[in-house]
């Protein structure tokens, strides 16, 4: 298959502190692939560079051909085609269910009004929440809020979905509602790359996994190999320590 | 986004509304116009009405005289001093201010005819039977104001008669000093005198009229001849149809027979407010338009440079820093005076006081404006920016769509706040002239003498109105919350 | 904790060294003592130098006579007109303030032998060499301050001479207008003109001195006759020594030999800096120790009613937010009359402008402290009294050791901010007469008749401390958190 | 053993919303208790109505004999035997942790300085953190906090500890060492009420285990008992999602 992302000695530093260090990874179409490692290690921050949130301090990041650390990019137009789902959901307050899923759409891509609230209404649909779409972000639950921040991303037809710990900010019991949907979507053969707690999910969903330490990249193989027989030391020790609480 | 339109459209309205309030005001003109200076408040010659009217003996005078001479008269109540100055620059034609003839004077003026003879004369409690002459003063005590022709007249008689002397420095405690007992006897001008007794202190007359002296309507040496000569012979006529007699005796008379406000006994403190509330509302009208007009330009100002502080271009960041960082650290009044003093030294051109009022307030309420723009989109979290980009928004759009409708909901307490601040710092510029609430009030304290009622009522009036405002930002804030 | 002593201390011992600092500049007093009335400013008879004193011919001859006549002067500067009412109550002795004797005067005053002969003269550029007469004027331009007697006089002669004339409002501006070539002539009183070849304007005088006029020492008729008497004698034994001569010289004289501070060229932004800088560092001075005294007061009363405000009794918290309800309500320059004018009329006793403008300033910053108070305290998430709460420590307790510690923290640069507040509104205050730096500078425009340059520095000065305080409140906001 | 803490018909109102509805309980000496259910079901209320951080709308609340309903009760009295330990540790942040742990057997048991000192160190050896004790909080690790809390608590010497999803604010490398504590003041036969998230360690270490929601207790029982055996359909409803990510 394809390579859809390919991160080439990618390094970002914040003033003298070193956060990625020469990362190089690739990233083939329909891969579901899952980060962890511990926390500051810099996995959002690698998430980050992939749609150029953060600007790279060197190296290069491509996604589909285009190249992010060129200046000639239109960035916003790359970024239609890379959805992103954060950790603290990031709704549109001010707009209804609705509106926060079909303002890009519209905007952006021109697309009918009606013909987009179709896709809306789909969408809410995939995710279960079709009898919400004109509740306001602040009357619904972690769960339903990720759900809809999911939909969001969808409707822009993305190729690539990144999600930030999409799952660290939900009560345990709407945990699983939002990890259904990106199973679903896992299914339907849709690129992911994915920081998570969530061994369990990595294990049974990712079809690669990633373990990241300062900086570095020190795992990288099947959800077998990392969690079974993991290379590095500091991997075996961060995964015993998580998963024997 | 509707609902804002309709906000801003509603001050829009508002304002030009008010303004064109102000320009219609004017008087027209017919015949020929004279400019008349005259005394800002000195009462019963001239002093305003409840209903902001100039009203008084002199003012009453030269009205009736116009409208039998067929002139027309544009009152200019600028002081006394300035109307001296004025009638001399030739900006006014004449003035009539309870002006005395003096030989100093005739030397720069010409004078009418004589239309009042003024004088001192002697008072004492409306109850009192026991003083009926200067003769019976002995081992009583006399007030008097300090400084004035009656304190010397005083001074020259008081070992003749045998009486002890207290000196006032203001003229409603030489008033109040006759009722509280604290004197037996007070002297002041005669006319004064009267006036009170018509605004219902206890007093009455005793004892002939002393230090007389002419009281004359003044034109500048060798000018408008003419107008001298209408107003002698109006002032001729009056005399004859007795009109002279019915003019004097509204400001002066002790029966008091005319019903109109200016009778109604202004030293309780509804009575203040009854013959006063109407010039106190039409100068909270004037304090609500300069808010609201420099509130106004402040708002495009101060946006505008609460979006540079945020813009992501260096140069307008800065720019915005150092106007807010400036304008915040000179204080209101140093600001202004620098405006309306100093910016006239510079061009030669002198500056009127509403407009550097004006550009004061709009200075200043801008760069808090600045601040609260900056803030509130500060408070939108960086979060909502980043998810907007993410999806392919521009920065541009991003700010539009996303930042700012959530910002503005944060903002609008704050511009209420800063209205609230505007609308107090407003007195503030009454120190360079403007005529405002305050103003007013000083208007109105120094024709009633009461300015501790007076001052109490205008800080009950500016604190509903602003507990009103601040009420309502902070129900607009749990709104919005 | 130590901390905060330290700084409270150090705040109270600076006001308590500013304090006695101005106790001790109290007169000493030696022979007999005379209070002596005289002008604010009326430059070359009397004004203040740089360091603030008052000099002057007025000044200086009174002084030198005082030596030579063994008494001792109290001066007084009151500003005129207020010096006419002090000599006529009896507050002051006498008066000396370039006064001119006039038959109207007489009649309340005892001048003594004149010591100035004034009067008005025309003036031109210093390189003007086709004027050498009136007669030179004919189609020149002429340009007068309005309402003067030289402006009475030039209407006069205009005819005569066939000039134009041009009116101005301000001296600076009539002095200007010849630098600039605006007008060809200036007419003005002699010494005036005198004094500004002093100040290094280049002019000469032409012709004769017109409308001449004495000036005298005054006390009030018939009192201090003894006063009059030793003036006399002591003005013959100037005359006789040429004492006499050196004094009017040093303020009249073309020649400018004393090389004093005065002399510095004053049209210039620096020389007007180098002569005044110390009367305004006076007045920064006296605009820090009110800001500094009242806000001692302020932080006093406003912490009790912060605190007030989150007790845990509601009638203190009621009793807080009425308190700072009202004082935020009422804009502080209507507080300020109020205070100043309003309460001596209930009390009857006059109220000192300093104690007036600290109560005006202590009200007003004490609300907005109390409100600071509350928000710091709010600041403290609860989570902390609940955790000190679950340990077992009461109230008062947990208050005391856990939140105010962190409270204190969080309030530091509000209270900066505060500080800055309260040091812009110490200006508000010179419209109760107040001196302080705003004050300063109105004294040394009316001396100086430079606005605009005055007015600049006098926001500079205020621009530099502030922005450093507020530097100051932002470090500490950081430091902080 | 011995009743320590009593809880008779507790009913809780916010206004008119009923959190608590006539809760009965009681624990008895050495009971290691753990409260679990979903988000909003009142279990941070009823542990707050414990040491009367909550005041009760109506029913009893007695701890160790006294009555923390009456109104004569010295309730600062009581709860310097109840050690509680927050969800955000809310540690004293203007004090060092030493002072932390010190200031409240100085203040209120006015034990001498030294002798306070000592026993504080003893109990940061107990948590492993002897060598942070001039540290100030906001230079620890969020589990590092945690324990700090659990030492200031336990220097008070209560007999009843009360812990508020004590794990929740953890990144899960830290859960461990948090977890780990807990477990040694069980063995101990330290009285306590734990409500938390961590089915793991609830069937580890407690002996009872209370499941709650909305207002009710709905299981009360061993945890094999509650976890395997389930005596209400919404318990069976809630471990299935919780534990089946
Ligand atoms: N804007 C920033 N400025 C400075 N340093 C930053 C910034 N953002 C992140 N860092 C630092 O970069 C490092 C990596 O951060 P990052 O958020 O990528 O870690 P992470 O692996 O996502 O951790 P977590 O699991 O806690 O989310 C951290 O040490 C963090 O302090
Ligand atoms: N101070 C308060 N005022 C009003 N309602 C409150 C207050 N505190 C809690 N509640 C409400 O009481 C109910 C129970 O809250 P509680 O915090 O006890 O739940 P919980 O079981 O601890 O939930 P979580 O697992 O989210 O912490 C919730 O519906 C909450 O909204
Ligand atoms: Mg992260
Ligand atoms: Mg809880």
């Amino acid at each position: 298959m394809e390579t859809k992302i390919l991160v080439n000695k990618l390094v970002k530093k914040y003033g003298d502190h070193l956060v990625l260090d020469k990362i190089d990874v690739a990233i083939k179409e329909k891969d579901v692939v899952c980060v962890i490692g511990p926390s500051g290690s810099g996995k959002s921050t690698f998430l980050r560079c992939i749609n150029k949130l953060e600007e790279p301090t060197s190296g290069q990041v491509i996604v589909d051909k285009f190249d992010l650390t060129d200046k000639n990019t239109n960035i916003n137009e790359v970024r239609q085609h890379i959805g992103m789902v954060f950790q603290q959901f990031n709704l549109f307050p001010h707009l209804s269910v609705l509106d926060n899923i079909t303002l890009a759409p519209i905007d952006i891509k021109k697309m009918d009004k009606n013909e987009a609230e179709k896709r809306a209404i789909e969408l809410l649909e995939a995710v279960g929440l079709a009898n919400k779409k004109d509740a306001y972000p602040d009357s619904l639950s972690g769960g339903q809020k990720q759900r809809v921040a999911i939909a969001r991303a969808l409707a822009m037809d993305p190729d690539i979905m990144l999600f930030d710990e999409p799952t660290s900010a939900l009560d345990p019991e709407m945990v699983g509602e939002v990890l259904q949907v990106m199973k679903n979507l896992a299914k339907q053969g849709m690129t992911m790359v994915i920081v998570t707690h969530e061994m369990g999910f990595a294990k049974e969903v990712a079809n690669r996994v990633v373990f990241m330490d300062g900086g570095h990249i020190l795992d990288d193989g099947s959800p077998d190999q990392v969690f079974n027989n993991p290379k590095s030391e500091r991997t075996a020790n961060f995964l015993n320590r998580v998963l024997n609480v | 986004m509707k609902k804002k339109c309709f906000i801003f459209s509603l001050i829009f309205f508002m304002a030009c509304t008010l303004f064109l309030g102000i320009n219609s005001q004017k008087i027209h003109a017919e015949n020929k116009v004279y400019k008349v200076g005259t005394d800002l408040t000195f009462a019963p010659f001239e002093f305003q009405n409840d209903s902001g009217e100039y009203i008084g003996i002199d003012i009453d005078l030269l009205n009736t005289i116009a409208k039998k001479q067929n002139f027309t008269v544009d009152l200019k109540p600028l002081g006394f001093n300035s109307s001296v100055q004025a009638v001399q620059s030739g900006q006014v034609n004449a003035m009539i201010a309870g002006m005395s003839v003096t030989e100093e004077r005739k030397k720069s003026f010409d004078f009418s005819n004589p239309y009042f003879i003024g004088g001192i004369s002697m008072a004492v409690h409306g109850d009192n039977t026991e003083i009926k002459s200067y003769d019976d003063l002995k081992g009583k005590v006399v007030a008097v104001k300090t400084g004035t022709v009656s304190a010397n007249y005083v001074d020259k008689i008081k070992d003749k008669y045998g009486f002890t002397v207290k000196s006032y420095d203001s003229a409603d405690a030489l008033y109040d000093v006759i009722n509280v007992g604290g004197a037996d006897a007070i002297f002041d001008d005669y006319p004064i005198i009267d006036y009170s007794i018509t605004k219902g202190k206890s007093l009455k007359r005793v004892g002939d009229i002393q230090e007389r002296c002419d009281y004359a309507f003044a034109v500048k040496k060798g000018t408008n001849q003419e107008l001298v000569k209408m107003f002698n012979e109006g002032l001729k006529e009056l005399k004859q149809t007795k009109e002279y007699d019915g003019i004097i005796a509204k400001y002066t008379s002790n029966s008091s027979q005319s019903n109109d406000a200016s009778s109604i006994d202004e030293s309780t403190f509804i009575g203040l407010i009854k013959n006063n509330y109407k010039s106190l509302l039409s100068g909270l009208e004037k304090t609500l338009i300069l808010t609201l007009v420099s509130f106004i330009f402040a708002m495009v100002i101060g946006i505008m440079f609460g979006l540079f502080s945020v813009a992501p271009v260096k140069p307008l960041r800065m720019l915005s820093a150092f106007y807010v960082d400036v304008v915040r650290g000179i204080p209101l009044l140093v600001l202004a005076f620098f405006i309306f003093f100093g910016i006239p030294n510079i061009t030669g051109k002198p500056m009127n006081e509403y407009i550097a009022g004006i550009i004061t307030l709009t200075l200043n309420a801008s760069a808090y404006i600045a601040e609260i723009v900056r803030g509130g989109i500060g408070a939108v979290p960086v979060d909502q920016m980043e998810a907007a980009r993410s999806l392919g928004f521009s920065y541009t759009k991003t700010m539009r769509k996303i930042v700012l409708p959530q910002a503005i909901k944060i903002m609008i307490p704050s511009f209420v706040n800063q209205f609230v601040i505007s609308l107090k710092d407003t007195t503030i510029l009454s120190a360079i002239g403007l005529i405002e609430l305050l103003q007013v009030s000083k208007i109105i304290v120094a024709r009633t003498l009461q300015s501790s009622e007076v001052y109490l009522i205008t800080a009950i009036i500016y604190l509903v109105i602003i507990t009103l405002l601040t009420r309502l930002a902070k129900i607009l804030e749990r709104r919005f919350r």
